[in-house]
């Protein structure tokens, strides 16, 4: 698929793209909450996201096209206005959300009945676009304090939205509010982090301040800037021992949450992670190599091994993927520790394909748990057998997980393993290797429950997904499946965004 | 000494910064916790409004130097140091901080306001604000759904 | 597309849509069957057009897709996998011919699964052997180890399931760990996996590098069995006979020994083997593999278990075959694969018929057996003629090549455990046609059989056309080694005496 | 096909062959006419075939296979005369099996004669080779033969030592081939003058394991017991198609490829002395014959030893001569046997008023083995005490051949008879050995007494046939040489009648004789049950290790990461957040110290 011909909007539309794919889920938020009824919300909902979904397409198109895209909010120049500026890194990470987002949106129209209380849809639907849209905002922005606002925009609307689990799960409350002492920890970390560099350079816009840091000489609030930022971005991006929050919330927050945090928001953080350390620090910031060599390695190659064999002994379904999801998060960042352009490459690759399965995974579980209100590993025996669409799909994500041939994880685990070896990291390569095995092993558990084991007598039986769910679900599935065959669209722009990032720096 | 004196907003902010993570971490109340989180939050406002300010440094207004309201400020300058730079010149405090800070405390009153009614709801639900509690509860809740291997 | 894209198609699709129009009518037993079969023997001629097609020198290619640049899902046939199809589409036809009888008469449960699955592993088969390079053989591969994987499982008891963990956990994980790796070093190392006559590594590594891929990838081949990965393969005796049959004797093993001689014959080649110090590992690993599992087949009772063990030690004989650095090895591999599948299968399907008639499974109950079911049992005694390696049985042509190519590159230890192994293998099998046969009437012996009429007739005719093709072969392993002689050709003159 | 071609056919195929075919159609012979036809006439037809290939041309029908040339036929003087006897005794054998219906015994009977006389036809070394692991395979169904578990143990100690001698051959000719590239025997060793005889280099690549293949089948010393173990547990046809072929085959080879190699000068010679010890105290009959067939091989392989002209005319002279008598003795204690059910010295005696023909060809029989001139032992026997004594240097083995000479008198040519037929009556009255029986006694006897009385019809068949005419003008019928042997065995006769008279001699007492057959059947049983432990063990290791390395990995993983673990129990909330800390102080760390 070539992206350069891809042309989904007029020109004058695409060029109000990237404002328009924030600001309509952004005001899709303020409607639904005053929607009248949960049907109304749910409809806004999915309109708002699909336009979001719509404008990062046309963006990533117009960055095929043409390189960067700097887009001046009210028409002022940097670096006293407020820049968007997307690049093909941004353009592949807000197409991910936007993607998610639509399905997620569409998938919410059942799940919620079964998991939020009635009258809370409206405001569940304004708390999910308003995540939506501080994410989408949190990427295409160019600007490092208004990374933090949509950072907080999208992270309040989760606490939030986790917490509204309770309904099914009273443990989804004390999962929240860890979150949120958590994210909000990290999030402060990263303004103060902000606040050194802006001490330093005088500016808050990234591209200006990786540009003076380039002149300046190493000084300590520099180098506490980058230490802040990484750690506070290390929280929110789940960062191996910093991911205490992240199985919580996602095993007990409503599926919808589970699906949408799990394919987007550590996505974002990292995203942002990845900005800062290959942009914003120049060249001269030998303190950003160590970190990577020293403190991301090891960190990513500990939740690979530490987080998947928790995953392997876990015991509810759930908290078993989320425990993969910190797992996963460990690939990615040895896929950054690389520090070199087919390693961003990579790992950019890897958290688009990782975003796709794992929403298709945790989708297929809120499927299930409509008709069987399941949460362990055994209640899900035979599932195939009644549900056998939802539990395809769900096959399919975890293929892809475990990174059989044919389905993007496959080429994504190939791409980071590659590079490893390019760039002589054996180590890093035999860590992929291991952790893929164990990845193995506990979906394999899964995989047996699902479609070998015969249900338990009495147990309650599990009915197919409707159509509304099914929908989403096997269009994510088919994604993980097609850029398993064809990546060129995934691949096109990881390695666009890595080439631009890693030209900053030769 | 004089490095206290000089930096010492940045030792104020250090001790309200490490006292506020100390309640985050140490308390099992989830309301002290929140309240450790605000003040944590406000050592980073105050960090921020503390380096924007420059000694000397007038407030941030644009103005026409020439006008009535430039020449007003210039009868408030030092002379000499109008004689130098002119009013164009004059020192400002940079505001984009306190902009900035001021959107910082929006976003906290917000999660503010967020963890407080969660932590409402975990006293609903749990009838208890103490995670010691709150987590036993779900303990014994798990062990149930999951019998031991 | 021309007549050779159209046949690897055709293999490739013809058992897929078998496995489709089997789930179709799984109904309708009697069709279900059938179907089958004309779907065997439609994938045998396929499969043998272009076995014929390749000896002209006309080999087919395909490329199908290409996820990433130099990462093509590609065909491309050469005389080993054009062999290799054959052997196992014929052998598929053979097979279902026994499965029919045995699952019948034995009034097995999910039938329709167990038809579907075996098609679908023949599809794995045929992408295996016509794979063009390591990548596409690698997902056919992964694809084979996972449409067995319900067949292992077949009975679903807990026994059952845990087999089929090991089973997945070992081959899986050992291509996860092993393979994969070895594939993505290659990739790095050449830029390519493509299969490249001469050896696609020859002159781009050095010696410690290229150990290490070798390493990687013999072992990660764990269908091979190479010890200490082979505990998979007498742990899935659990499953039913045909299953063992086919899988445990011919298309699961032999995809591990295939994928092994074809990275031996095409990714490094015999003259950068002869250079590799981890190459002689592996023959040493190999040596210990053949003895030890002959040796521990002699302590097995379960005849299926015996039968898996001696597997293991014949497959390290194809491995041993691909790393001696000797070009005449890699034809004495070739012929071993086919050779030791005739003979291996026709003992499985024995075992079966026993066990479906009278519901022994092991050694000590089947003594005088054999004067009631005595095609079964002579089946079996040419079965185990060969598997020892005893003329007139075509095993024995494959060994010669093998002990003498062990021999003069230098091996030795190699042809001793070749040696010791066959002496070994006499002793643990001729015992179980000898005891059925010649024994005087034992406890197995007496009563009736436990399905009236004994073994199916399908079966009978299966397993002694198979013991048939033992013999057969023994006279027409010329045209095969001429066959098979181009992929040794590259400096085959120049180790020859 | 015109008369001509089949005729150039016959003589370009392997006489083998014909058996070996005419065997794959006994097992569906309904009728006893059909059975009989291909019995005797598979035979008939090789030897046609044989007598055809007409002048002894070196007419080399070749197959080339796996990049070897395969010389399937390759008939010259040495392989004629072994040949020859091959096929007569197949015929003999098909004759004497006629009596009773066992299609097994019969086919595999029939395969093993025709893979022996093809495998003496064969030009080289891997058909050889086949042929001789398909004489192992077809022999030993004459073993399993009786079907009982004895019989079933049996033929697998058989199997093994026989498969043993041929993974032995296949493993030099492997190594030979593979540092040589040679196979066939013409280029491997070089003809002595021109003759067919040849002697491989002891040093080459694989020879002494091609030595020890050979020698196992010639049951050399240690490794004989085989033979004693396997023939008197058979069928009454089973010791005589058994005592035919498979150890004369293995002379025939080592003639081939190791004549004149002195090892087997001193090993033939033991040869023939060691068995005569155990022959004489043993009970059973055929196992009596089976330690003087050993005791006879010796005879040739010392002479195959010596090498000379003369001493390789004696082997294959004896050799032809052996497989006659010793199929005779074979024959008469398989009558006794059929008729009897046993052949126990001590159950049998006085057989001979009710078995008088059978009685008359085993004394014709025990009369050549003995070599009693005019009987076909002398004129063979001779050749190879000629041999002997020809070289000074031997004289210690002409000695010990000398010793054994008059020990085969008293062990077969006087105990045989005496205790089966004669000795004291045991009152069994059984019937006359059926017809088919005593025709194949007749037969075999009336050659023994042939070429007893007209050595010349075997000298001209013998591989160095000038010599062998020469021998037999000046050197047979010499005064000196007959009085020699008539003495040795009137000497030998008188011990016997002594020690029988004062009641010396060993009785007949029943019982099983062991030597180093000790270590085969008490040895490798305790051998097995004392290393079946630690297989077990490896059985257990090997099939298990999965399971080991899941339990004990496994188990350690669970420990600490199962949801109550140590390494993932709930982590309190605070250590999270400390975590964050000790991130964020690792990093700064890094930023300013590093």
């Amino acid at each position: 698929m070539q992206l350069e011909a891809l042309y989904v909007a007029q020109p004058a539309l695409t060029a109000q793209a990237p404002i328009l794919a924030i600001a309509v889920p952004l005001i899709g938020a303020c409607a639904a909450a005053l929607a009248p009824s949960g049907r109304a919300g749910w409809m806004i909902s999915v309109v708002a996201a699909m336009v979001s979904a719509w404008m990062a397409l046309a963006v990533a198109g117009e960055v095929m096209r043409e390189g960067v895209i700097l887009y001046q909010l009210g028409g002022f120049a940097p670096p006293a206005g407020i820049a968007l500026r997307v690049d093909a890194m941004g353009a592949l990470i807000a197409l991910l959300i936007g993607a998610v987002g639509t399905l997620a949106a569409v998938f919410s129209g059942h799940s919620l009945a079964a998991e939020v209380r009635p009258e809370k849809h409206t405001l569940f639907q304004a708390g999910f676009l308003l995540a939506q849209a501080g994410m989408v905002g949190l990427v295409y922005t160019g600007d490092a304090f208004n990374a933090f606002v949509f950072l907080e925009v999208s992270s309040i609307g989760t606490y939030a939205l986790v917490a509204a689990g309770e309904r099914r799960d009273r443990r989804a409350l004390p999962a929240a509010f860890n979150y949120l002492i958590m994210g909000t920890i990290g999030a402060t970390f990263y303004v103060i982090g902000v606040g050194f560099l802006y001490g330093a350079t005088g500016t808050l816009n990234m591209a200006d301040m990786a540009a003076r840091l380039g002149t300046l000489d190493q000084n300590a609030a520099v180098q506490a800037g980058f230490a802040f930022i990484v750690a506070g971005l290390g929280v929110k991006a789940a960062m191996f021992p910093l991911h205490g929050w992240l199985p919580g919330a996602y095993a007990h927050g409503p599926s919808l949450i589970s699906l949408f945090l799990a394919a987007t928001a550590t996505k974002a953080a990292i995203y942002l992670m990845a900005r800062f350390l290959f942009e914003v620090f120049p060249d001269g910031a030998a303190f950003g190599d160590m970190f990577l060599q020293w403190v991301l390695a090891p960190l990513g190659a500990a939740a690979v091994i530490v987080c998947s064999l928790q995953a392997v002994f876990a015991r509810e379904l759930r908290r078993m993927i989320a425990f993969s999801s910190v797992a996963q998060v460990g690939f990615i960042f040895l896929g950054f520790s690389l520090a070199n352009a087919s390693g961003l490459s990579a790992a950019l690759f890897y958290m688009t394909a990782h975003g796709l399965m794992k929403a298709a995974m945790f989708m297929a579980l809120g499927g299930l748990a409509i008709s069987i209100g399941a949460r362990r590993l055994e209640d899900f025996a035979g599932v195939a057998r009644e549900a056998p669409w939802t539990a395809v799909a769900f096959g399919i994500g975890a293929a892809s997980l475990v990174g059989t041939p044919l389905t993007m994880g496959f080429l994504a685990k190939w791409q980071i393993m590659e590079a490893a070896l390019a760039g002589g990291r054996i180590w890093i390569f035999a860590v992929m290797a291991a952790g893929s095995v164990l990845t193995l092993v506990y979906v394999g558990r899964i995989i047996e429950v699902m479609f070998f084991r015969e249900p338990a007598p009495g147990a309650p039986r599990a009915k197919e997904s409707p159509v509304g769910v099914l929908v989403p679900l096997l269009i994510l599935a088919g994604l993980s499946l097609w850029f398993g065959i064809d990546a060129s669209l995934p691949q096109q722009l990881a390695q666009a965004g890595a080439a631009s990032l890693f030209e900053v720096r030769p | 000494m004089s490095w206290i004196a000089t930096h010492f907003n940045y030792v104020v902010v250090v001790i309200l910064m490490m006292a506020g993570l100390f309640i985050v971490f140490s308390s099992g109340n989830l309301i002290k916790r929140m309240i450790g989180l605000a003040l944590f939050q406000s050592s980073t406002a105050l960090f921020y409004i503390s380096f924007g300010k420059v000694s000397g440094g007038t407030a941030a207004i644009t103005l026409d130097a020439q006008g009535a309201e430039g020449q007003a400020l210039a009868a408030q300058l030092d002379p000499a140091y109008v004689a130098q730079f002119g009013v164009e010149g004059v020192v400002y405090s940079n505001p984009l901080p306190h902009v900035l800070i001021l959107t910082a405390i929006v976003v906290g009153v917000a999660t503010l306001a967020v963890g407080l009614a969660i932590a409402v709801r975990v006293r609903e639900s749990y009838g208890t604000v103490e995670s010691d509690e709150i987590d036993a509860v779900s303990r014994v809740a798990a062990e149930q759904a999951e019998p031991a291997p | 597309m021309n007549g050779g894209e159209l046949l690897i198609l055709l293999a490739l699709t013809l058992p897929l849509f078998a496995a489709a129009m089997i789930y179709a009518v799984g109904r309708m037993p009697d069709v279900r069957e059938t179907l089958t079969l004309v779907a065997c023997i439609g994938l045998a001629i396929v499969a043998i057009s272009i076995f014929v097609r390749v000896g002209q020198g006309d080999p087919p290619a395909l490329t199908v897709a290409e996820p990433l640049p130099g990462l093509a899902i590609a065909f491309r046939v050469e005389p080993l996998g054009a062999l290799f199809a054959v052997m196992a589409s014929v052998l598929w036809g053979v097979n279902s011919l026994f499965s029919i009888g045995y699952m019948r008469g034995r009034r097995e449960a999910r039938q329709t699964r167990f038809y579907i699955c075996f098609a679908l592993a023949m599809f794995g088969v045929m992408g295996i052997a016509f794979a063009a390079n390591l990548f596409t053989l690698f997902l056919f591969y992964e694809a084979l180890t996972f449409v067995t994987y319900p067949l292992v499982t077949h009975a679903g008891t807990p026994a059952a399931r845990r087999a089929g963990r090991v089973y997945l956990v070992t081959l899986v994980g050992a291509s996860v760990l092993l393979f994969l790796p070895g594939i993505i070093g290659v990739q790095s190392m050449a830029g390519s996996t493509t299969f490249t006559p001469g050896g696609l590594l020859n002159g781009r590594v050095d010696a410690a590098a290229g150990s290490v891929l070798l390493l990687l990838l013999v072992f990660g081949a764990a269908k091979a069995a190479l010890m200490p990965l082979h505990g998979w393969l007498p742990s899935a005796m659990v499953a039913p006979a045909p299953v063992s049959a086919l899988l445990h004797a011919v298309a699961v093993v032999k995809a591990g020994v295939f994928a092994v001689l074809k990275v031996s014959a095409y990714i490094f080649g015999p003259d950068l083997i002869s250079t590799l110090p981890a190459a002689t590992w592996i023959l040493w690993m190999a040596a210990g593999s053949i003895v030890i599992a002959s040796l521990v087949a002699l302590t097995k009772d379960d005849l299926k278990t015996r039968l898996a063990w001696s597997t293991v030690s014949q497959l390290a004989y194809v491995t041993s075959a691909a790393m001696l650095p000797m070009a005449s090895g890699l034809v004495a591999g070739g012929l071993h694969m086919v050779f030791h599948a005739v003979a291996k299968i026709t003992l499985f399907m024995c075992a079966g018929a026993i066990y479906v008639a009278t519901g022994a499974n092991r050694v000590s109950e089947i003594g005088g057996l054999g004067r009631r079911m005595p095609w079964v049992f002579v089946a079996f005694l040419a079965a185990s003629f060969a598997i020892v390696g005893l003329p007139p049985m075509a095993a024995m042509w494959s060994k010669f090549l093998l002990i003498t190519a062990s021999f003069g590159s230098g091996e030795w230890f190699t042809a001793a455990a070749l040696i010791a192994s066959s002496l070994l293998s006499l002793v643990f099998l001729m015992p179980v046609a000898f005891r059925a046969l010649f024994s005087p009437a034992g406890d197995g012996a007496g009563g009736e059989f436990v399905r009236p009429g004994g073994t199916p007739v399908t079966s009978l005719v299966a397993l002694c056309v198979t013991a048939a093709a033992c013999v057969v072969l023994f006279v027409a392993v010329e045209p095969l080694a001429d066959y098979l002689a181009p992929i040794a050709a590259v400096s085959f003159m120049e180790t020859a005496p | 096909m015109t008369v001509e071609r089949l005729a150039d056919w016959l003589a370009n195929t392997n006489p083998g062959f014909f058996i070996l075919f005419a065997a794959l159609f006994v097992p569906f012979a309904r009728s006893n006419i059909v059975r009989a036809l291909l019995l005797v006439g598979g035979p008939a037809v090789a030897l046609v075939a044989l007598i055809n290939a007409d002048g002894l041309s070196l007419n080399l029908s070749t197959l080339k296979i796996l990049g070897y040339e395969l010389v399937l036929y390759r008939p010259d003087s040495l392989s004629f005369v072994f040949g020859l006897a091959f096929i007569i005794a197949s015929a003999l054998v098909g004759i004497y099996s006629l009596h009773r219906r066992d299609a097994m015994q019969d086919s595999t009977a029939m395969l093993y004669a025709g893979a022996a006389v093809s495998a003496v036809f064969v030009g080289d070394l891997i058909s050889l080779f086949i042929m001789w692991e398909l004489t192992a395979i077809a022999s030993v169904f004459q073993v399993l033969a009786p079907r009982s578990q004895d019989s079933v143990r049996a033929a697998m100690r058989y199997l093994v030592f026989q498969i043993s001698s041929g993974l032995l051959v296949l493993a030099g000719v492997c190594m030979f081939v593979s540092a040589t590239g040679q196979t066939q025997f013409a280029l491997i060793a070089p003809s002595m003058a021109g003759l067919p005889v040849g002697v491989m280099d002891i040093a080459a690549p694989g020879a002494v394991l091609i030595l020890a293949g050979f020698g196992i089948k010639a049951a050399f010393p240690m490794v004989h017991n085989w033979l004693q173990d396997a023939y008197p547990k058979t069928t009454e046809t089973g010791a005589v198609v058994l005592s035919a072929f498979t150890t004369k085959l293995a002379v025939y080879a080592l003639a081939r490829y190791f004549a004149g190699l002195e090892w087997l000068i001193w090993i033939g010679a033991i040869m023939t002395v060691f068995p005569v010890f155990f022959a004489v105290i043993e009970n059973d009959l055929r196992k009596v014959l089976a330690y003087s067939l050993n005791n006879q091989v010796g005879f040739m392989v010392c002479a195959v030893g010596i090498g000379t002209q003369l001493a390789v005319n004696g082997a294959a002279a004896h050799a032809f001569a052996h497989i006659m008598y010793k199929a005779l003795l074979f024959m008469s204690m398989g009558a006794v046997l059929y008729r009897t059910g046993t052949t126990k010295a001590t159950d049998l005696g006085g057989l001979h008023r009710t078995m008088p023909w059978t009685t008359l060809f085993c004394l014709v029989g025990a009369a050549s083995i003995s070599a009693l001139p005019f009987f076909s032992g002398f004129v063979a026997k001779s050749m190879v005490m000629s041999a002997s004594y020809a070289d000074p240097a031997l004289f210690v083995v002409w000695i010990m051949l000398l010793f054994a000479s008059a020990g085969v008198l008293e062990h077969s040519g006087i105990k045989i008879p005496y205790f089966a037929f004669f000795g004291h009556d045991s009152g069994k009255r059984p019937q006359e050995a059926p017809f088919n029986m005593l025709m194949a006694m007749g037969l075999a006897a009336a050659l023994c007494i042939l070429i007893g009385v007209s050595p010349g019809w075997l000298y001209r068949f013998l591989p160095y046939e000038q010599v062998a005419r020469e021998y037999l003008a000046s050197d047979l019928w010499t005064a000196p040489h007959v009085l020699q042997q008539l003495q040795l065995l009137v000497f030998a006769m008188l011990a016997f009648m002594l020690l029988q008279w004062r009641k010396l001699y060993p009785a007949e007492a029943p019982g099983l004789i062991l030597d180093v057959e000790w270590l085969w059947r008490r040895g490798w049983p305790m051998l097995t049950s004392a290393l079946s432990a630690p297989m077990r063990q490896l059985g257990r290791w090997a099939g298990g290790q999965a399971g080991l390395i899941n339990g004990m990995v496994g188990g350690l993983a669970r420990q600490a990461f199962a949801p109550n673990g140590w390494a993932s129990a709930k982590v309190p909330f605070s250590v999270t957040a400390v975590c964050s800390l000790a991130i964020l102080g690792l990093v700064l760390a890094i930023a300013l110290f590093r």
